[in-house]
């Protein structure tokens, strides 16, 4: 019964809450509302009673991997361990309960949190200038092409229309590049750098952003990036560093210091913050000083003891979300910052890169891992040898490490790899784990293709019918 | 450490197999001159003991709604969450999983997206959902992308004065650098006039947005407004309050061609203000246009019936700069919340909810207006909010008097609207008790007479 | 790596909780304490990280089957819904971070609701006395017996040294007799019911006690009942009630007024309390006004409008258990009784007895039912005949049931009725999974006993040999 | 109505299945003269918002540690629970499953009870643990038992006087009507004299139960006392704080035969006195006389490692009135909190906790006796109690004047021992700091400055 759906579970009559009686003047609707506003029946949802609720529910989260239960080394989506201590501090009705519009004097242990944090996150990229408000990763990158726009209208530069983004990058991006009012342009990379040679070719004065991704798509540090930055900056450019992979460089290398005059950070990968099945995130900026006057309003300040919002900004592109921002998951950010502290979080970046060179120097013997090696915090192995010795994909490869009880890598990212298996281990794993992970690895390779095509084996459903569902869509149950 | 594994020993182990002879080895790939030369410059770790001592800390210097009887509104609520929904979604299974890209193993999360969609539409009468954007200030947006796409013109759109003010912020934020005319009818007396409107729109606007009940209150007149555009060939996009469907008129069934919401509403904290869950939701005809994540039903290779993320040739990371939009993340746990939530209540609850709100905000209403310094704004019909004038025009004493009585009164309006700088905007939902409101008035009674003996 | 033993996931040197420095002198401790009361070392615990212990525990929870997650038809133990509004409210701050020795002023919430909870509890009984200490039924049960002996002491009749109860009662009644000093006399049943020759024959001056359970573990009402309590009482004896399925009468038959003089009840299965894998329940007892002043001390009384523990109670056989008792089970209790109300409790009752019969209506067709066509909220059937036609035996149905993903029925017990498969469905399920319990039950009927005797074939075991675990205990890892 | 599921409609079916006219017709087999003719008097139902509001109401009536700065002990102590414990004890698959008589479908909760046993073993220093009691009082009640039938004495126990005055009761209550003698040596000077105990102990005494770290907080001498009642073929029951055993000998390791605790410390919340954890473990050779549920390891029918409950013909459902207790529950989930929160802490973690108990009850009781008014009852030297003696003999107002001032300064001794009514015990746990300990301090002085000045 777990899998069917609630309009299959409904029975007319049932329910689970119920409201208190009404403790005011129980006036008809008619009488409040006008008719051609009201409703003549609630909508038809499914009817159900509270146990089947709660047990369809509890069923359906066990047919999921997660964290919690399985190990889950997905290359660049940093699925480290997220702390219950977070969980429960984010969770204290002190912090969330709190209306966005509560008075000031009422929020200052809230903004005390948020303005620490921005200290916290400008310390650790090296620039100076933050806004909190983006929600997710994407929001902050097109937030921050928006400021640079701004920018680049304030200095009378609203020519510059071209983003520059390597092959490699996310395609979020591009696509923020375009959402942006930017034309997106793609550079080349040789071997997973970038190739200075096309990224000069298209160097000029209409060049407002190079986006970057450094640790790399690929796990590698980006070592010509002050040569990058100097050429991007000497025709007038800036440097946005994506800081999606940021866990590999924390207290060892700041994006400020490298070049970059904005970046974003990812917090639910970076500072542990539950993936949520798919969010929520958060996607704080920080920017360089002269890009400050543009980011999105309000922001923190501080004056004496008193924490306040500040508003006054004219020059800001405005609001790009309503509210703060999304201050549970940066909570949970700020919890993991001062859990670690400097040491530790150089600790985090340090036992990261370790657990992916460890994973890397046994993969690379039965699967080449085509660029270097060293890497960062993950590496990207290639199946492409085993697909022409024996027709298995990486997909296959995947597939089959799930009957084992291993969420698969990221497979085919970066577009630059052939059959690429990216592979991030993070640092909340154990050496016993990645040694078990690497065995599997390896039985699989082993493993005829035959078995492999068919996997998964033991999963509760196989390998989806992905065309059907796009060509047909269905994409509701019909209601009663 | 915190969450580290790897012992001294251990780490001594790997470098050996990795060939290293240090940890510090393994940075050399960046450049010296890139690295940062000295610790950050952070307070020091703290253990869970002193982190809980912290952060209770701070949270005791916060007061919410727990402390003070919340009467706030405008965007975010303060509506009961059933247990239920806490505990399903404090489960491991849902809150430490990734985006289901592996079906076989996300099934959980793919058929509780599959649910959300179909509530949604359901909720909504609308055709199709996706599975979340980000809040509803950021999915009005986004519609109004879709619009622009989908009737291919971006010169224009049109925007009651009544759609919440940080909803409009956005859209100019959005689209004034971009070119994008954004004009705003006005709304005088609670509402925007259908006439006012019709006389905008014209055959360059992309879309009407509308949000209705609106940002005072009040319901507009969605069916007229719909009409209106699709006369001019542009599309209506409404932005509604999910829990005012249980008693008011959906969208789908008053015209709208995107539908938008807030969904903090269904069963989420307010949390000063996120994360949230934008609702998006549209008419069959314009799926291939909708922004962000969408889940698919299918069968698997052995016949069964399943889930999958699905026409994900709109997304970015197929389609890179072609996309829909830049959007990777949903709000997967707090769309979770919502259904769990909407399961909950069905048909009945929300009636009820609904009813509940309608009522007790009408028995503020007369309340607070029988006092001699208050009246209502507008005499436009409401659901859970109204506009409040202060007659004295001190709507800043009114509401720190009433703060420190125990209660947050309302929203002041001024920021927002220099005309209604003697305005501020009062919520009343399920939670609040008579007493609860009796309480208020008496505080706003007391106000009236202690600032008249000051006069 | 799930069933792997924390030992066996040790590793020197790793940790997860970190305590904060010391913020008064380091002094050492061999200054502060005796050389002879120190350790050398810290007991050799397992070391480990939280993310470890945190996805072990994950993945052992799912190897349980739970109320949460399946159907659990325990004839007995009343597996209801476990209200999740009832956990967070046991768990508010001001709920559950209470002390024990805090001052009276300080717990005026928390003594309303134990005093309110007492009139609760005595107004379902009809029995006008009450005590929540007991930490449990069993220990509610021999408290009870306890608070006898002291009034039969009080009256003179010390002499009364033996407590009766049927031969189909729970162990623990016979069980608490002896420990509190009475020798336990078994009385025949007939049909499920006492037989009345027998405990005729038994009734002396030297009778304490005659414990029954009401309605009895067959699931059906003891009709003679009065007739019992007449007798009982014509030799000087009381009536004991175990309280275990008071889930069948709320609101409908009252212990009290059908002649018992003592009860308990069994508030995580009465009241939804969870089970917790084991425990911990809550065992309250009501008495008659006789026995009042005999019960533990303290109650919770009520001046004026203020609550107060009473230990004024000289005749009080003193205290079962520390402190006030399973506070958090009790509070539990109160919600849930307050969530249904006198109408809604009443419901619970017509609805788990609707449930039983539905079943039974069922089931009797192809697994004889020995005693009645009715029941009510649960009933004993029997694969004697299986047994006999093909070797099946009732534990091979129960273990079978469990491959379908139901928990199986209780089974040899009582002992009255051979292969006895004890079904109680409770009311908080469905029609539909009635149904397709019932369905699934006979489609075991019909299955081959060669695949029964092998069942369950699905779980992560089968069969365990328990005969071995008892001859050879193994009862501990080893560590380190 | 809450969590039923039968709408009439169903109820129709069902009954039509059964071949009842009615549901009342189900009830017929309670004679009329035995059934209520009436509703029962309670108030009427609620709602889960009305609920939380009625219970939210009552815990604000109450004021507990959150509130006020705890530094009550005596048995129930405010330790630190790390968020772990809380999150995997509130999963469904723990607190919602029954006593896994059922192995195959229960590997979950048999494993956990069996690392349970270890670690409590590994804590304790002894054999074997079974699953739990019902907390430290009742546990030391059915350790006396347990002697009682191992030694088959019935006659006398010998009880030192610093045992918890309550643990004292309980036994008084299990024992005294029986016959039993109580015999309890008196302790002077905040311990008890071996030699006393000496002189009590006799060839008809079953067991010499002792506490320690005892109730006023000072370690006994457990082994000397082992000794005392080994020669005499009694055992030793000994009473612990799991919290010491970072620092203090282990009970396995001073003798003792039967080791039992209150567990309540090991991660679950005070809730006001319960439920809580009877922790019982005992030598090799007493296994088979243990009162509770006991977990074994074997291997089932494909050779796979796995757990059972074993040794049940000790318990009460197989032996009835021949059992070794009438107990039927254990407790099983916090048990399991105790396991986790073990587990989290490892050695290094129990190891800091104790060093901090010890070294902040050092420093209050310093700064505490510095105060003209107060003076340290006992020198024996202590863990994390210690017993303060009010020189101007008024420890109620001293104690109120502290709590209107923020602080649970203590637990007053009086009602249990009337030697010490110008007493109070003092408990400092690692979560007090040093902040906190000042401000008592600071209270505490304030207390005697005023009666002073009163004086």
């Amino acid at each position: 019964r777990s899998t069917q759906l609630l309009t299959e579970l409904s029975q007319p009559g049932r329910r689970a809450v119920v409201m208190p009686k009404c403790d005011v003047p129980e006036t008809p609707l008619s009488e409040l509302l006008p008719a051609d506003a009201l409703a003549d029946n609630p909508p038809a949802l499914p009817e159900l009673a509270e146990p089947e609720v709660v047990r369809h529910y509890t069923n359906l989260s066990t047919l999921n991997m997660s964290v919690d239960t399985h190990y889950y080394p997905l290359g660049s989506c940093t699925m480290k361990y997220n702390p219950k201590r977070n969980e429960r501090l984010a969770s204290l009705p002190g912090i969330v309960d709190l209306h966005p519009y509560q008075p000031e004097d009422s929020l200052q242990g809230m903004l005390q949190l948020l303005f620490e944090l921005q200290q916290f996150l400008t310390e650790i990229s090296g620039l100076p200038a933050i806004s909190l408000q983006p929600a997710a990763g994407a929001h902050g990158e097109w937030t921050a092409l928006m400021s640079a726009a701004a920018y680049f209208r304030s200095i009378g530069q609203e020519n510059r229309k071209l983003v520059l983004s390597p092959d490699s990058s996310h395609g979020t991006n591009p696509a923020s590049a375009q959402m942006a009012g930017f034309t997106a342009v793609t550079v080349k990379t040789v071997d997973g750098a970038v190739c200075m040679e096309d990224l000069r070719s298209k160097l000029n004065d209409q060049v407002a952003v190079f986006m970057i991704t450094n640790p790399s798509t690929l796990g590698l540090f980006e070592t010509q990036m002050a040569e990058i930055a100097e050429a991007v900056h000497a025709v007038g450019g800036l440097i946005y560093l994506d800081g999606a992979n940021m866990n590999a460089v924390l207290g060892i290398s700041r994006p400020g210091d490298i070049g970059a005059d904005m970046m974003h950070y990812n917090p639910h990968k970076t500072f542990s913050g539950p993936h949520g099945g798919g969010g929520p995130g958060a996607g704080p900026i920080c920017v360089a000083e002269k890009l400050a006057p543009f980011l999105p309003s309000p922001i923190v300040v501080k004056e004496g003891d008193k924490y306040r919002l500040d508003y006054d900004r004219p020059e800001s592109i405005g609001r790009v979300r309503t509210f703060f921002g999304n201050v549970g998951v940066l909570v949970r950010a700020y919890c993991y910052i001062l859990s670690y502290g400097p040491d530790g979080l150089k600790a985090v970046s340090e036992n990261a890169v370790l657990n992916a060179n460890y994973l890397l120097s046994k993969v690379k013997h039965f699967m080449p891992v085509p660029h270097g090696q060293r890497c960062m915090h993950e590496f990207v192995a290639s199946a492409a040898k085993l697909k022409q010795e024996k027709g298995v994909t990486a997909m296959d490869i995947a597939k089959r490490l799930l009957d084992y009880g291993y969420h698969a890598p990221t497979v085919y990212f970066p577009l630059t790899v052939p059959e690429a298996m990216m592979i991030e281990p993070t640092e909340t794993e154990s050496k016993e784990m990645l040694d078990a992970f690497v065995e599997t690895l390896f039985r699989i390779t082993e493993e005829s293709a035959d078995l492999l095509h068919d996997a998964p084996h033991s999963t509760p459903i196989s390998r989806p019918n992905e065309v059907a569902a796009a060509r047909q869509p269905c994409l509701r149950a019909v209601c009663n | 450490m915190a969450y580290l594994f790897n012992t001294p020993q251990e780490q001594q182990e790997m470098l050996a197999s990795i060939g290293a002879s240090s940890i510090e080895e393994l940075f050399e790939q960046i450049p010296a001159s890139l690295r940062l030369g000295r610790p950050l410059d952070l307070p020091p770790a703290m253990g869970e003991l002193e982190l809980t001592q912290h952060l209770s800390s701070l949270a005791a210097k916060n007061q919410g709604p727990s402390d003070k009887v919340c009467f706030l509104g405008g965007g975010s609520y303060d509506h009961f969450i059933p247990a239920a929904v806490d505990a399903i979604a404090s489960r491991g299974e849902f809150y430490t999983s990734y985006t289901p890209y592996q079906p076989e193993v996300s099934q959980g999360n793919l058929q509780a997206m599959f649910e959300y969609q179909t509530l949604i539409c359901e909720l909504t009468g609308m055709d199709v959902s996706n599975a979340s954007l980000y809040d509803g200030g950021s999915a009005i947006a986004e519609a109004v992308i879709m619009s622009m796409n989908t009737v291919r013109r971006h010169e224009k759109v049109v925007v009651l004065g009544s759609v919440h003010p940080e909803y409009r912020q956005i859209l100019d934020t959005y689209f004034g650098p971009l070119g994008t005319q954004i004009f705003v009818v006005p709304a005088t007396g609670g509402t925007v006039d259908v006439a006012d409107v019709e006389a905008a729109v014209d055959d360059q606007t992309a879309c009407v947005v509308v949000q209705s009940p609106n940002f005072f209150g009040s319901p507009e007149q969605v069916q007229a407004l719909a009409d209106v555009a699709h006369a001019k060939g542009a599309l209506l996009v409404q932005s509604f309050d999910p829990l005012s469907l249980g008693v008011l008129k959906r969208p789908g069934d008053m015209g709208a061609d995107i539908a938008v919401a807030e969904g903090q509403s269904l069963g989420s904290p307010m949390q000063y203000g996120g994360p949230y869950l934008g609702i998006m939701a549209c008419r069959e005809q314009f799926v291939r246009r909708m922004p962000g994540r969408i889940c698919g039903e299918t069968t698997d290779r052995r016949g069964k019936r399943c889930w999958v993320l699905t026409l994900q040739t709109r997304e970015q990371h197929i389609r890179r700069e072609k996309a829909t939009s830049n959007i990777c993340t949903n709000q997967g746990l707090f769309a979770l919340r919502a259904s769990i939530y909407l399961s909950l209540m069905g048909p009945t609850g929300m009636k009820e909810v609904g009813e509940l709100c309608a009522r007790k905000s009408h028995y503020a209403a007369t309340q607070i207006a029988a006092q001699e310094r208050f009246e209502l704004a507008f005499s436009s019909p409401f659901f859970k909010e109204f506009v409040v004038r202060d007659l004295q025009n001190d709507v800043q004493t009114v509401l720190a008097d009433a703060s420190d009585a125990g209660f947050f009164a309302g929203v002041a309006l001024g920021t927002w609207f220099p005309e209604l700088a003697d305005c501020f905007l009062v919520t009343v939902t399920e939670k609040r008790t008579r007493v609860e409101i009796d309480g208020l008035v008496k505080t706003l009674a007391l106000t009236t007479n202690r600032t008249t003996i000051h006069a």
